[in-house]
């Protein structure tokens, strides 16, 4: 269409992610609401489509694309909750030439699948690397890693392993937990006899932080006993709630707070707050933020001309300045480079919340890094 | 003289669609007796569950005492007083023997002491789930269930079969002294005609749903032409023959 | 009027009266015939059509358990599954011919059959229901801890099918997945019917209706019930090989409760033991869904939800059960 | 003397503390017919249970023309011509009378496995399933669900289904209960008449039936045999009178 | 050394106890009534919200919820009893499953659009909050009251169900509706009591279970599988079954993800599967 600029938002809408959703499609209204609704003379329209059909159905998702693509039109396809969901779809994006913006699905390799795929989220190893690396120089010697037993949790224990140990700390032993897991009192036994000086955790976000966290601190480990490293889902907002002050002091490597200090943020929280009944935004909510942003600055340098190609190279090595801070895409990867925070659970006037106190600024994804350097990673970022 | 304890009018009923009954109509005094006759399927336990309200009623009307009952619930009838034996028995198999009785127990004289000397194999088996019992057994618990809700009416569908003659000359007798003397009315189908005709004091004979024959048992009994009409009683003359 | 009989069939032909259950009629016909329009009218649709091609395929397989055999699987998914990563991972390998990776598929869903056979025939009701997703659930984990073969919760990548006899390339508009499925479809459906109107498909009618009494009639009612098994496990395979081909993806959901739970949906909508019931539910239950999802993508199932309701209080016996029935009845009245 | 065509040996089985079978010893020579009888609960039903495997002995040997059938599935003593019918109605309620016994007969027949042939291509089975019901009074509601026929009807495709299994030796459980009596008498003569050689053993409250079909009554009382005789002996003996036949009974 | 196992048997039974208060309303309703409830959780949800409800916006105190939580679901079940169940008790297993899942889906939506997509945290009143020690012995306060709550609520079933005439006029209703009236039951009162029962009882078990499960929407779904399991090794319909089963699952699945935690997603299966060919009507079968 040549008055408007379609984009097609897959996302898990509904079911058990659909909070994911929840989070990405406010931001995105609340951009649009910021920065109207047509860039470079042309009018955007946005075609929302569901794929939490039944848990995640990445059968579902591709074939959202495609329909995005032939039925619809849509000239750029945004969102993709889930890691599945974007794998599926990227030979779409691919045949068809259409830029696919990742909003959140975090393994690392996606971008690595198609050349038309950028992400404005993050590839967990950014912040968990990070996190190790950090863990390593401020002294701590040993660490126990545990994390769901699912494609995110095994990158981010991979990341945690190799950044420490280079950093010169050792792993004293890890464990999986299974993906659906009401319970974790075992677990939390198993590290308390690990006798570790440090855990790592990753749980996805949902029920689990809080129930993981409640089964720790029943077994007297709490970071008064034991230094815990996490990933954010475990320090969010709802997760803090449920764990109350056995949660103090619990230290997270993370791309966003709603408590990041910076002017647009403020705005942006406000916003959202709104939108939201009150609710803070989260990681989730920044990135489909950001991503809306780089569609709207990518046309703008194309002038509105809608060609995947054209879309894509305007994309590459932008960089801007979002409520998480300053942001990047890496013209090799297309992949986003951003600052990683360090923070300490606080207790803030009454209420718990994440304060950063150290920061690594420009990260890369280590993961795509290595490939470079090993050279499994061809010169538009794709896997050998 | 006093009021029917229950009479049809005109009844018109069968199941979802298909019609069973037609043109049904009779009348039954307080402490009455009525044997139904006919062959298979002619609607004997259609007639039955209609009058428990068990079928999908079209036409006609049914009165307790003088109450008009058509569009009452089946478990009020019971409550009124109508007792009902099952021709397929219907144990609640995932109850005692004990249990089967003693959710259906109202007050009266018939309680778990009286039923288990009339069936004293009831006691033996109390334990027994109700899908434990041999065929026989469970015949008599479903009479013994029946008569635990001390009815005003029995309807009794082909009570006696699979019952051993021992048994079944003691149920008769039994039967005979409700009518007697506790006043209890029965409607009874059979295969036996002679028992049943020897039982009651009225008889109906149906066939095809609806009512051919009606008047008095005993003078039945005594006209082999009608009752060979009827329902066919050659065999006896057979087995003497 | 009397007693209703069935008219004096003393003259009437018995086998008359079994043909007519079992002959093809014009409806059917049409119904195929229907199958094809979405190339004409809606072109744009043929991606959903294959999908609802291959969920009818699987509802098929699975309505041959639960509708005729009466064995109710809340595991289904796992053939489904099994199947799919069987095709994905053939491709994967190199081997990217559809029609042979499909029979492979189908021959690894068999041998699953034959292997949970031992164990489902043990069993019945409830405890099947639960055994059934039992060995659903423990191949997903096996799945999903099987990292380096299946790509766990990232999904089995890399899977890439050549052209459909070497001609037809699995294109955007998904006309060969579309093709490719309803053909399959309609192939395996002409199976099933037949396997349903043989004395196989009547003596799996007896068991349905009354386990007990099959041994009673000499029926060795333990191997038919492995046999329809085996069948409709194979069947289920094959729908998701179909599904793994035409994505060129698998997922562990492939795997999940939730499948196993959403064909079980589709068939009861459409109407168990109905031969078309898995077919029109799968239609009805993924037309209504991709609708309902466009219209109101976040609280779509609400109303997916109530069109479920609304069916089982309006139509018990799903769709075709409640129109056979209201068409019995009109019938009557006339 | 030719071998039995069934018997058992020594058959005990008790349901937890209730004795139901004790040392019974039966032997039923080829086209006999024979009656067993006795008070409610003695174990009758539970002996055809025995013989048919389907409730399995404590202990004892069933033998079908001198082999040893005490291991074999019930499905395989059918195929040997060992059939029972049920007490208590065992049908397929949403089958027609008409497809109920076509699959049986095509079970016989071992056509019931086959799944690339469709079921009106069997004539010959179609032929005599019909025939059967014929013969039972069933045609006319062949085509209906047996859900919806009379019980008395149900009781007659009890006995079509097992006639369609062309017994060698029938077990009948009271197939006269609940069919008028002189129907009943017909049915007895379509079983008695359909060959001589097949052996019969029924069980039977009616007295009438039992003494004008039983060549020889077997009585058992709470699991155990009391008394075996020709019907004469039996209507004599004073412990049957006592425990079953009650008074009314004289010959 | 001792004390660890010591108290990780306790957390598996804990743990054990938790999954049986959000069954055991199903062993009722599923059990008893036979009735194919899929939408146990949707109960379940309902007394979760209810009591996050009253506690957040009408501070009331966590225990004063627990009663309103049952009541909430029993009394919203026994609206849809009214005009959706009802019309299904003769329907085959097939259809019920059909009905409720359309009532887990429309609930879930219904949840999602009045209380959000989002988790429901609640803060415990601190003296159900943190651990007691006993020498080195350390248990979860609210693990415990999980305990007594779980036993308390089996007595009682135990002696309304299984010792009254109620519990056996209930199985009659449910063996065959017909007869039951026609010896004067009144099956409808008896069915829809029961139903509540059922539900207000899933009511209750997730008020109580939100502090370890958490609760949104997709509550209604996700522990499912887990009640199903709960009642189907226990044996239908017995609430005894029920709790013993709860309890040995809870501590199998605990212990085993202490010792082989690579195969922790697989032992509750497992344990379910092989009980199940070993004792297909359950451990603790009422019907025989
Ligand atoms: N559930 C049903 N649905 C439809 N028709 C039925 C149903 N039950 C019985 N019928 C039909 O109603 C008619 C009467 O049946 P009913 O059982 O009343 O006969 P009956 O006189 O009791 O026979 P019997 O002496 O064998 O018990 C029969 O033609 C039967 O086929
Ligand atoms: N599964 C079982 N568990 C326990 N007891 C049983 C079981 N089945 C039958 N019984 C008991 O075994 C005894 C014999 O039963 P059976 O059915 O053989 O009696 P029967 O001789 O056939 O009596 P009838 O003439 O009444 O049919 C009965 O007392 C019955 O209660
Ligand atoms: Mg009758
Ligand atoms: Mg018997």
């Amino acid at each position: 269409a040549d008055g408007t600029v379609k984009i097609g938002l897959i996302m898990t809408y509904s079911g058990q992610f659909a909070d994911l959703a929840t989070m990405m499609d406010n931001a995105i209204k609340l951009y649009v609401k910021q920065h109207g609704d047509t860039v470079a003379g042309k009018k955007i329209e946005f075609i929302r489509k569901d794929s939490g059909t039944g848990g995640t159905a990445p059968d579902v998702a591709k074939r959202l694309a495609q329909e995005l693509v032939v039925r619809d039109k849509a000239d750029i396809i945004a969102g993709f909750s889930l890691t599945p969901e974007a794998l599926a779809a990227a030979d779409v994006g691919t045949e068809a030439k259409k830029p696919m913006v990742i909003t959140n699905a975090a393994t690392a390799i996606i971008t690595t699948r198609s050349p038309y795929f950028v992400r404005t989220s993050t590839a967990l190893p950014q912040p968990i690397g990070t996190l190790g690396g950090w863990a390593a120089k401020s002294g701590i010697k040993q660490a126990y890693t545990m994390v769901s037993d699912y494609g995110p949790g095994i990158d981010s224990e991979g990341a945690f392993q190799n950044a420490f140990k280079q950093g010169g700390g050792q792993i004293v032993g890890s464990v999986r937990f299974p993906v659906a897991n009401p319970d974790f009192s075992a677990f939390a036994q198993r590290l308390k006899d690990s006798n570790s000086e440090a855990v790592f955790i990753f749980v996805p976000g949902g029920e689990q932080p809080a129930a993981l966290g409640k089964a720790l601190a029943e077994r007297g480990i709490t970071p008064k006993t034991m230094k815990v490293l996490s990933s954010g889902e475990l320090t969010n907002d709802d997760a803090l709630k449920g764990l109350g002050d056995a949660a103090l002091g619990i230290i997270s490597g993370w791309t966003y707070d709603h408590r990041h200090k910076s002017a647009l943020n403020a705005e942006f929280v406000k916003g959202m707050n709104e939108l939201l009944g009150g609710r803070n935004p989260d990681q989730f909510a920044v990135s489909a933020y950001d991503g809306i942003h780089l569609i709207y600055e990518a046309l703008k340098k194309t002038n509105g001309n809608t060609d995947g190609d054209a879309l894509i190279n305007a994309m590459k090595g932008m960089a801007w300045e979002s409520p998480r801070g300053p942001i990047s895409i890496d013209p090799e990867t297309r992949d986003i480079i951003q600052t990683i925070y360090l923070r300490r659970v606080e207790n803030i006037g009454g209420q718990l919340g994440n304060v950063e106190f150290d920061k690594v600024e420009k990260v890369k994804d280590p993961v795509k890094e290595k490939m470079k350097a090993d050279g499994k990673l061809t010169a538009d970022g794709l896997a050998k | 003289m006093a009021e029917a304890l229950l009479t049809l009018n005109d009844v018109r009923a069968g199941y979802g669609d298909s019609v069973v009954l037609d043109k049904v109509a009779f009348e039954l005094p307080e402490n009455g007796s009525l044997a139904v006759l006919g062959r298979n399927g002619v609607g004997k336990s259609t007639l039955f569950l209609t009058i428990m309200g068990l079928t999908t009623f079209r036409r006609g009307a049914i009165v307790w005492r003088g109450r008009d009952i058509t569009r009452l619930t089946p478990h009020r009838r019971a409550l009124l007083g109508v007792g009902w034996v099952a021709q397929e028995r219907e144990i609640f198999p995932s109850l005692t023997v004990e249990e089967n009785l003693d959710v259906a127990a109202r007050s009266g004289p018939w309680d778990i002491a009286r039923v288990t000397d009339l069936f004293p194999r009831l006691a033996e088996r109390r334990g027994n789930m109700g899908n434990q019992l041999s065929g026989g057994e469970q015949q008599m618990l479903a009479i013994a269930r029946a008569l635990m809700t001390n009815p005003a009416l029995l309807l009794l569908d082909e009570p006696l079969e699979g019952l051993a003659p021992i048994i079944v000359e003691e149920l008769t007798a039994a039967i005979r002294r409700m009518i007697e003397e506790s006043g209890t009315a029965i409607i009874l189908a059979e295969q036996h005609a002679e028992i049943a005709l020897s039982l009651t004091r009225d008889v109906l004979v149906l066939e095809r749903g609806a009512i051919v024959h009606r008047g008095r048992s005993d003078a039945m009994l005594k006209d082999a032409a009608t009752l060979d009409k009827f329902i066919g009683l050659r065999l006896t003359e057979r087995i003497s023959g | 009027m009397t007693v209703t009989t069935a008219p004096a069939l003393a003259t009437l032909n018995p086998r008359e009266l079994l043909r007519a259950h079992v002959k093809w009629r014009h409806l059917e016909t049409l119904f195929w015939l229907a199958t094809l329009l979405p190339f004409l009218v809606a072109p744009t649709y043929l991606i959903l059509g294959s999908q609802i091609a291959i969920a009818a395929l699987f509802a098929l397989s699975l309505d041959l358990i639960v509708g005729y055999a009466g064995l109710v699987s809340l595991g289904h998914a796992a053939f489904f599954g099994f199947g799919a990563y069987t095709a994905g991972l053939i491709a994967k390998a190199g081997w990217g011919e559809p029609i042979t990776g499909l029979l492979a598929a189908a021959f690894a869903a068999m041998v699953l059959g034959y292997l949970t056979s031992f164990i489902i025939v043990r069993i019945s009701h409830f405890a099947l229901i639960m055994v059934t997703l039992g060995l659903c659930l423990l191949l997903y984990e096996v799945a999903n801890k099987a990292h380096w073969l299946t790509g766990g919760d990232d999904g089995l990548q890399g899977v890439r099918m050549w052209p459909l006899l070497g001609m037809f390339r699995f294109d955007l508009y998904g006309r060969t997945a579309f093709a490719y499925s309803l053909v399959v479809l309609f192939g395996s459906f002409l199976i099933l019917r037949r396997l349903i109107n043989s004395p196989f498909g009547l003596s799996l009618r007896g068991i349905r209706e009354n386990a007990r009494r099959m041994p009673a009639i000499g029926s060795p009612s333990s191997n038919r019930i492995r046999t329809v098994y085996i069948i409709s496990g194979t069947f289920a395979g094959i729908a998701g090989g179909l599904l793994a081909q035409t994505t060129e993806f698998v997922a562990l959901d492939a795997l999940s409760f939730q499948r196993s739970a959403e064909i079980l949906v589709m068939l009861v909508l459409g109407g168990a033991g109905r031969l078309y019931g898995g077919l029109v539910g799968a239609l009805i239950f993924m037309v209504a869904r991709d609708q309902l999802a466009d219209m109101n993508p976040q609280y779509w199932y609400f109303w997916l939800g109530l069109l479920l309701i609304a069916v089982i209080i309006f139509l018990p016996n799903g769709i075709l059960g409640g129109c056979a029935r209201l068409l019995a009845r009109w019938r009557r009245r006339a | 003397m030719s071998t039995p065509a069934l018997a058992t040996r020594a058959l005990d089985k008790n349901f937890a503390s209730l004795v139901v079978a004790r040392g019974i010893e039966i032997s039923l020579p080829k086209g006999a017919r024979y009656a067993l009888i006795g008070p409610n609960g003695a174990g009758k039903t539970t002996l055809i249970n025995l013989i048919t495997g389907m409730v399995r002995p404590d202990g004892g040997q069933i033998l079908l023309d001198s082999d040893d059938i005490t291991g074999l599935e019930p499905a395989a003593r059918v195929k040997r011509g060992l059939v029972r019918t049920f007490q208590i109605n065992t049908l397929f309620p949403n089958l027609s009378a008409l497809e109920a016994v076509t699959l049986a007969v095509c079970e016989r027949r071992g056509e019931a496995g086959t799944w690339w042939r469709s079921l009106p291509t069997y004539n010959a089975a179609i032929e005599e399933a019909y025939g059967i019901l014929k013969t039972l009074m069933l045609a006319d509601d062949c085509e209906r669900p047996t859900r919806q026929l009379a019980y008395g009807q149900q009781r007659l495709l009890e006995i079509a289904l097992a006639l369609a299994a062309r017994p060698k030796v029938l077990l009948l459980d009271e197939p006269a209960a609940g069919v008028p009596k002189d129907e009943s008498g017909e049915l007895f003569k379509a079983v008695a008449g359909i060959s001589s050689d097949i052996t019969v053993l029924f069980i039977e409250h009616d007295m009438e039936l039992v003494f004008r079909f039983a060549t020889r009554i077997i009585v058992m009382v709470s699991g155990a045999i009391l008394v075996e005789g020709t019907p004469a002996e039996i209507a004599a003996d004073q412990r049957v009178r006592d425990v079953y036949l009650g008074q009314a009974h004289h010959g | 050394m001792i004390a660890r196992h010591i108290s990780l048997l306790f957390d598996g039974f804990a743990y054990g106890m938790l999954l049986f208060v959000l069954s055991v309303g199903l062993s009722v309703t599923l059990g008893m009534m036979n009735f194919v409830n899929l939408a146990h959780g949707t109960f379940a949800m309902i007394g979760g919200y209810t009591t996050v409800m009253l506690m957040r916006s009408a501070g009331w105190p966590f225990f004063a919820t627990l009663p309103v939580a049952f009541v909430g679901a029993a009394a919203t079940s026994l609206v849809l009893e009214r005009i959706l169940y009802r019309r299904l008790y003769r329907a085959s297993d097939l259809d019920q499953s059909l009905l409720t899942i359309g009532i887990v889906f429309v609930s879930i939506a219904a949840a999602a659009y009045v209380f959000g997509t989002g988790q429901q945290p609640v803060q415990l009143p601190a003296y159900l909050r943190g651990r007691v020690e006993f020498g080195d012995f350390s248990f979860g306060i609210y693990r415990m009251f999980l305990v007594v709550a779980a036993l308390v609520i089996t007595g009682l079933l135990v002696l309304g169900l299984e010792y009254t005439r109620f519990g056996s006029r209930v199985r009659a209703c449910v063996d065959n509706q017909r007869m039951a009236r026609g010896l004067g039951l009144n099956v409808d009162a008896v069915f829809s009591i029961t139903f509540a029962l059922g539900s207000g009882l899933a009511g209750l078990g997730g008020a109580l279970g939100i502090e370890i499960v958490g609760l949104d929407p997709n509550f209604a779904f996700k522990y499912l599988v887990y009640m199903l399991i709960v009642v189907a090794v226990g044996g239908l319909a017995s609430i005894r079954g029920a709790f013993v089963t709860a309890a040995m699952l809870g501590i199998i699945d605990i212990v085993s993800k202490y010792y082989v935690p690579e195969i922790g997603a697989f032992v509750l299966y497992f344990v379910m599967v092989s009980f199940l060919v070993w004792r297909p009507a359950g451990l603790f079968a009422r019907r025989s």
